[in-house]
């Protein structure tokens, strides 16, 4: 499964793009973001509040109880300040 | 420029800057059907002079799919003869183009409703981030999003059209 | 370009064309605290291939005093760096020109709600008259005034900004 | 007075503008339309149906009953269609 991180969460991972084997214990996207907060300083600091992160299953954005397959490109970011 | 159903529309993400003047042609040169243009100009501003330059960083594929449906839904919305969306992304300094859109349509309420409603999803809705550079800071800062921006895109979700 | 109380604008009532292009880089050149662009070209649609021109007849003078009435309030309104208003006069055939709204403003918003609230009272408030030449038909026909028109007018009475 | 009429009006009364003395018995911009339209065939039918008539006097939009000095540049003409 791809995962990608725009913006601050994109720099607090320290990681633009990554490919990790969805464990079997995560379910959806608010599930994968606890597991991936779990992984170091630089992770748990990206998500620490992920009540106020956005998430993309394939492109489209989806909630926290997204459930996920582990085939799709998954992408965490801050809310959009685009136009 | 338009099938049986509703009219086609262009989406462009891009590093380089676009010409408006071109664009608007594109939509309207030689055509006898277009009643108003409304061209929207998104700019980078320098903040009293303390903005050194934005960064623009994107979710490529993402950005474009996402504002290619919110242009879907624009000329579903309303009877458009064209319209043209172009968002740029890289480092920007103050005073140069940000986002364009141009909407045409016979009538007037149609192209100024439609490129309204466009900018409101592009604040709120497409994979864009904005960092700024201040010229006093060796760090930059990104950019939060604003209560306003999503109350203006709440907007479109009655009806508004007339 | 802005004196201490509100921005100044231009009004230009003429025959000939403008160019949108060069009217834009007039307010926004340069400048580098212009967030938002919007220009509102008004055309002489050709109705179906059934007009062969409009004439446009109007009332010197009261023309000119009438839109800077109204870009005077649309500068005491909405917080805008820039403001030009050209209206048109005379034979005008279908594709032409006919009218121009640009606001310039640090903000989307006001260069929207400023340009589209001035086309709707250029359209019911300003002394102009259209009259359609069709090309099968050897007299002309004075356009009457819409309701919606009207309507549209009256949506600026209630307090409309943000 | 200089009065001037636009549009139909201009070409109903066959006019653009004239200047008129203002008769003692005319009062308002409501009754210099009375007036006018007694004064021929066109006059007549520029002003049959008087409450569809915009009147300006110096260029500001004014009612029926708006009183007249004689001095003044008056005009009428029908709803206004620009932009």
């Amino acid at each position: 499964m791809k995962i990608r991180y725009f913006a601050w969460l994109r720099e607090r991972t320290g990681t633009s793009e990554e490919t990790i084997e969805l464990p079997e214990t995560v379910k959806t996207a608010g599930e994968l973001m606890i597991w991936l907060a779990a992984r170091d300083e630089g992770y748990a600091f990206a998500f620490e509040q992920p009540e106020t992160i956005r998430i993309a299953v394939n492109q489209e954005h989806v909630e926290e109880d997204h459930v996920l397959s582990g085939t799709e490109e998954v992408a965490f970011f801050p809310p959009m300040t685009g136009g | 420029m338009s099938n049986s159903t509703t009219t086609e529309f262009t989406v462009r993400v891009q590093a380089e800057d676009f010409d408006v003047l071109a664009e608007t042609e594109i939509l309207a040169k030689g055509r006898k059907d277009v009643g108003a243009i409304v061209t929207f100009t998104g700019l980078c501003r320098d903040e009293g002079g303390t903005l050194e330059a934005l960064e623009l960083e994107h979710y490529p594929g993402m950005a474009e799919a996402q504002i290619s449906k919110f242009a879907q839904q624009a000329v579903e919305r309303w009877p458009l003869t064209g319209l043209t969306i172009i968002h740029r992304f890289g480092k920007i300094p103050p005073g140069d183009n940000i986002v364009l859109v141009i909407a045409t349509s016979s009538h007037r309420r149609a192209a100024f409703e439609a490129s309204d409603f466009l900018m409101d999803f592009l604040k709120t809705q497409a994979p864009f981030w904005k960092k700024e550079h201040l010229k006093e800071a060796s760090e930059g800062t990104w950019v939060e999003a604003k209560a306003v921006d999503d109350a203006d895109a709440a907007r479109w979700d009655e009806q508004k059209t007339k």
